[in-house]
């Protein structure tokens, strides 16, 4: 079982930080505390993080506070980095207007179409 | 390490994880085994959100709308999570005649058990939601439907049954239950670890058939790829639940501002496994396509993300949830048919229910595993 | 659907590098960049390259993303610009946004060279306008033309960071300090010894405490650290900035590649989350293959090899040239990837505190702690010797690959050997022509022509000068010291400009000859 | 334009297409066509592109390459519009976004 698996191990108690209210996910304004206390709540996977508070899920899509996150997590489980899974990437790598993604070329269309 | 408990809940769901809040709220000793890294992975994380009574058959709807009634008004403040429950109605729409007929037998029979839904006509859908466009002649709606977060609600139930001392074991896959002395007993799980539970509950989705097989149980269904999309934050637009007359669109305007949508290109019953959840690439567009038919504004809205998730769909698009009485110990709640998010709260809090005194407030006689007969 | 043999994801050094060698092999190969213009950081890249001729070595990154274009077209690659790949789906089908559309694509084989992104640092304010990427300031100075800011704070000493700060300092702003948490400069010692000689301060051991403003950056205050990265109260120094840049380390881009389902690690060494893959790119996937920064962070020159391997192996893969000639060629590859990883800043001694050069000399402390290598110091180098006349001194005190020196110089005066990263060295008894050519090819910016004394109590320093405008013959300034301070003053000799100098100006400035072997930068008077 | 770099010892004189007038926030500024909003609106002096839905915080240009979505603004009436990756055109209205709405806070 990794270190991740068992979330009744314990990892003491939710310790409030001077640094609790620095922004951590800069698109859906998450702080570091946020962060902190849901870990303390139970979400131990970056997957969780995102779907329980939104970090990482706003316009950028994580790529500019996943790895930010990812050191707040391992901190509190007491594991390192390496050990938290990324979250899973998602189509589209850009976001991408609608009537654009609903617009698909012909098969066999040339891009200079 | 403990492994032993009175129950044991295989599937860490919206299902798996509201039967443990209730059944350690009544003091059971439970322990949930997740077969995923992540705990709501499954379909309990992957769908539209909505919380709606009016579209069902009507063998669930006792139960959803015990759910309604009962649960989900309070349940953001009873779980300290907003769960965003909103209960602004649920219009299902039709564009043609085949479609208005589709939603009035759907109705009629809803109005028959009780539930308050009726059919509208285009000047009417136009009034409560002014985006639709014009492609829309019909509705049923039910105003008492609405829709939640299904992420944060699968993980409030979490976070609370674990603060109140549920075990929760994810990657944790299960592989064979086991009898002991005529009872269903323990549970064998593919890492070597052994479980053993008074009593058991398979919550587990479409793999809860293999697992249920092992004490030769078959609960008929097969799965099919669905997927959703989710777009930028928008300015307010509306706050009903929306779906349509054949169910290949839903989706609603979150909290947050983005508009999620789920939507079939016709391959989900065929898409391919390659071992994750991954989107096709026909569907999105696709799902794009219908959601600019019924709503031509939201044309520049951006898609951020898209996600599919397995749908365990029953043989007769009906849940199955109660005891397995021909297996003393055993029970389940599965073959949710791809609209098990709503009705999750009242399967889990009935389970809890049956599990602890033998009894549940709602007849769970419909939805029983062995009601599959052939055809003649 | 429309097939390719190869598509490419990423028009950067490793993706432009893998078509051409695909291409060249009969490949009918297509490359898809979402960027306006192709290159990817190279466009952004003005300073000349290390590494050796091979390595296209002194040439300039911009220069080398043309030349890499002009080969790919000879060698009838499609680049497709303004493409963005959205997805990697099952069975190598790669859908793309092109202008108004979708378009889905098949390859039989496909290379993922989409490069890496920013790592980003908090502290209080970080989200202030005003606070912005290195790449943000690159971007915006040497592709728009724009300024980035007047006054400016760089947090980062690794290479980003101090060749983003000289580049900042060759567009007319103003470095107020360059900051590191880390105890050491980061990057090579000759990018930081370029930028503390114009007078920026290092603060090693320090980091931003906060950034100052209400609607944008002010201002900045930073403080020392402890080894356990805690403040130390009483360290603080505030700085007027209206702009703070952050080159904090990049991340592999790697995310098209767990989309696709390749088996992923998450390697420190590596710069994060990157594929699992053999030495030649191949990932867990059949047919895709990686190059560049997406599976481990490296420098461009080092990225052109990996693309050209990966171009290769993927002509083996879908039969273009046999096996024999595969690794016949990638031998060749390897070679001079090799000789990119090798010294003190190679891959494998990341992390390394390293103390002596190869020759066993000392590094300087002054170096890894302030950015210049100090004047007691820097006579223990190999390439600082004196003779009558005119002569080169070569400040180059680290063991990094990079030879053009050794070529540059007509009269062999300047030897490196076989080993890329040995120090430079004087040959013994050779004659110096005052030719500037070995000032103007040095990447490091780190050759001197110093005649120590011209007879009339003056020296003459001749310096690589990349700055506008240019000094006039005859004009009056001061000559600051490697440490950037002020140390006598100073009259322009000469300023050389020539097309094989490849703007780099050589400034030449008297001196008194007591301040010939401290004088290194020639400051205008304003 | 104060803040143009009008020649560049390394890249000289850079090309730009021709000068076009754009709209900011009822202002009317010049910048070059095609280059990114973002570049004319630095280039202009201006600093905030966004305030933030939730804390109400102001945001500009932090990665310019389109990839951290901080400098979205409202281009002629499209929310969340990337300055930095979308080329200026002629006649272009561009606003202040806040949260998701060319309205102020105090007016939403």
């Amino acid at each position: 079982m990794n270190s991740v698996n068992d979330r009744s191990r314990d990892i003491g108690p939710f310790v409030p930080a001077p640094d609790d209210d620095m922004l951590i996910c800069r698109c859906e304004e998450i702080t570091k505390g946020e962060i902190r206390q849901a870990v303390h709540d139970g979400m131990w996977t970056i997957t969780e993080i995102r779907r329980y508070l939104r970090a990482g899920m706003g316009l950028c899509q994580g790529q500019t506070c996943s790895r930010l996150v990812k050191g707040i997590v391992a901190r509190e489980l007491g594991v390192s980095p390496a050990e938290i899974e990324p979250a899973t990437s998602r189509v589209p790598m850009r976001p991408i207007e609608m009537r654009v993604f609903a617009n698909e070329a012909k098969e066999d269309g040339h891009y200079e179409e | 390490m403990k492994s032993n408990a009175e129950v044991i809940v295989i599937g860490g769901g919206i299902i798996g994880n509201s039967a443990a809040y209730y059944l350690v709220k009544r003091g059971l000793s439970v322990i949930v085994l997740e077969g995923s890294d992540f705990i709501g992975n499954g379909g309990s994380s992957r769908n539209g959100g909505g919380v709606r009574q009016s579209g069902r058959d009507v063998r669930e709807l006792p139960l959803v709308m015990y759910g309604i009634k009962n649960i989900w008004p309070k349940l953001s403040e009873e779980l300290e999570t907003d769960c965003e429950y909103h209960q602004d109605g649920n219009l299902r729409l039709g564009k043609n005649e085949k479609h208005k007929e589709i939603l009035t037998k759907l109705a009629t029979n809803a109005q028959s058990c009780g539930l308050d839904v009726r059919m509208i006509d285009a000047k009417e859908v136009k009034n409560i939601n002014p985006y639709l466009s014009d492609e829309v002649t019909c509705a049923s709606w039910c105003p008492t439907d609405g829709h939640a977060n299904p992420l944060t609600t699968t993980l409030g139930y979490y976070k609370m049954a674990r603060r109140l001392g549920v075990r929760f074991i994810s990657g944790e896959h299960v592989k064979e239950l086991r009898m002991v002395k005529g009872r269903v007993r323990k549970v064998i799980c593919e890492s070597g670890d052994i479980f053993e539970g008074e009593n058991i509950l398979v919550a587990a989705g479409f793999d809860s058939r293999a697992i249920l097989g092992t004490v030769g149980v078959d609960i008929p269904m097969t799965r099919s790829l669905l997927e959703c999309l989710v777009t930028e934050a928008e300015p307010h637009m509306f706050d009903q639940m929306l779906g349509t007359a054949e169910a290949d669109f839903y989706g609603h305007q979150t909290k947050h501002g983005s508009f999620v949508f789920g939507g079939s290109s016709g391959f989900e019953g065929c898409n391919k496994d390659n071992g994750t959840p991954i989107s096709s690439s026909k569907t999105a567009p696709c799902i794009c396509r219908g959601i600019m038919k019924y709503f031509p504004d939201l044309a520049d809205a951006k898609i951020v993300r898209t996600w599919a998730g397995w749908s365990d769909k029953c043989a007769d698009g009906v849940a199955v949830v109660g005891a397995v009485d021909e297996v003393p110990g055993l029970y389940t709640s599965c073959a949710m048919s791809g609209h098990g998010f709503g009705i999750g709260p009242a399967a889990g809090h009935q389970l809890a229910q049956l599990i602890a005194t033998g009894k549940t407030d709602v007849d769970l006689g419909t939805l029983r595993y062995d009601r599959f007969k052939a055809k003649i | 659907m429309k097939r390719y043999d190869l598509i490419i994801v990423g028009a950067g050094p490793s993706g432009l590098s893998a078509a051409i060698e695909a291409a060249k092999r009969g490949l009918d190969v297509i490359v898809f960049d979402e960027n306006e213009k192709p290159g990817g950081q190279l466009f952004k890249q003005i300073h000349k390259f290390f590494g050796s001729k091979e390595h296209r070595a002194k040439t300039r990154g911009f220069v080398i993303g043309k030349q890499l274009l002009d080969e790919a077209a000879a060698a009838g690659v499609l680049v497709v610009l303004n493409a963005t790949v959205i997805g990697l789906y099952q069975d190598k089908e790669v859908v793309v946004k092109i202008k108004d559309n979708i378009r889905h694509y098949k390859a039989d084989a496909v290379v993922i060279a989409t490069g890496a992104a920013e790592n980003m640092v908090t502290f209080k304010g970080w989200t202030l306008p005003g606070v912005i990427g290195a790449g943000a300031a690159q971007t915006l100075m040497n592709l728009h033309g724009v300024l980035p800011g007047k006054k400016v704070l760089m947090l980062g000493s690794g290479n980003v960071g101090l060749v983003v700060s000289f580049q900042l300092l060759q567009c007319g702003c103003e470095v107020v300090a360059l900051v590191d948490a880390a105890p050491r400069v980061g990057g090579y010692g000759v990018h930081a010894a370029k930028v503390a000689r114009t007078g920026v301060p290092f603060y090693l051991s320090h980091t931003i405490v906060e950034a100052e403003g209400d609607e944008w950056v002010t201002g900045v205050t930073i403080a020392q650290i402890d080894d356990k990265f805690n403040f130390i109260p009483g360290t603080e120094k505030h700085f007027d900035v209206d702009t703070i840049c952050l080159a904090v380390g990049l991340s592999p881009m790697s995310q098209l590649l767990k989309m696709a389902g390749a088996k992923m690690e998450d390697n420190p060494k590596r710069g994060g989350q990157v594929p699992i893959c053999d030495e030649y790119g191949r990932t867990s996937i059949p047919g895709v293959f990686v190059a560049g920064d997406v599976s481990g962070i490296e420098e461009a020159s080092s990225a052109m090899i990996e693309g050209r391997m990966a171009g290769v192996v993927a002509a083996e893969y879908l039969g273009y040239i046999d096996m024999e000639s595969m690794e016949t060629e990638l031998e060749v590859m390897e070679k001079a990837l090799d000789g990119l990883r090798q010294g003190m800043f190679a891959p494998k001694n990341r992390g390394k505190a390293i103390e002596k050069t190869d020759e066993g000399i000392d590094i300087s402390m002054n170096l890894l702690k302030k950015g210049y290598v100090s004047d007691d110091e820097i006579e223990r180098y190999p390439g600082v010797t004196h003779k009558k006349g005119v002569h080169p001194v070569i400040e180059c005190t680290q063991n990094i690959p990079c030879n053009p020196c050794q070529d540059a110089c007509p009269k062999k005066c300047i030897s490196i050997g076989n080993n890329i990263t040995s120090l430079p060295i004087v040959v013994k008894d050779s004659e110096c022509i005052n030719c500037g050519m070995c000032v103007a090819s040095c990447s490091g910016q780190a050759i001197f022509l110093v005649d120590e004394d011209c007879g009339d109590g003056t020296a003459t320093v001749t310096l690589p000068y990349e700055f506008l405008p240019l000094p006039g013959e005859g004009e009056k300034g001061i000559a600051l010291g490697r440490d950037g301070s002020e140390v006598c003053k100073a009259e322009v000799v000469s300023v050389k400009s020539a097309k094989a100098f490849d703007k780099t100006n050589l400034l030449t400035m008297r001196v008194p000859k007591e301040y010939a072997m401290k004088a290194r930068f020639f400051k205008v008077l304003k | 334009m104060a803040d143009r770099i009008a020649e560049h010892p390394i890249l000289g004189v850079q090309e730009k297409g021709k000068i076009v007038k754009f709209v900011f926030d009822g202002m009317e500024i010049e910048g070059y066509e095609g280059e990114p909003i973002a570049a004319a609106l630095k280039a202009a002096d201006v600093m905030v592109h966004r305030y933030t839905q939730k804390e109400h915080k102001p945001r500009g240009i932090f990665c310019a390459i389109g990839r951290c979505t901080d400098c979205v603004m409202i281009v002629d009436g499209v929310p969340n519009v990337r300055t930095c990756i979308t080329p200026l055109k002629e006649g272009m209205v561009v606003k202040t976004q806040f949260g998701v709405s060319e309205k102020p806070f105090d007016e939403q």
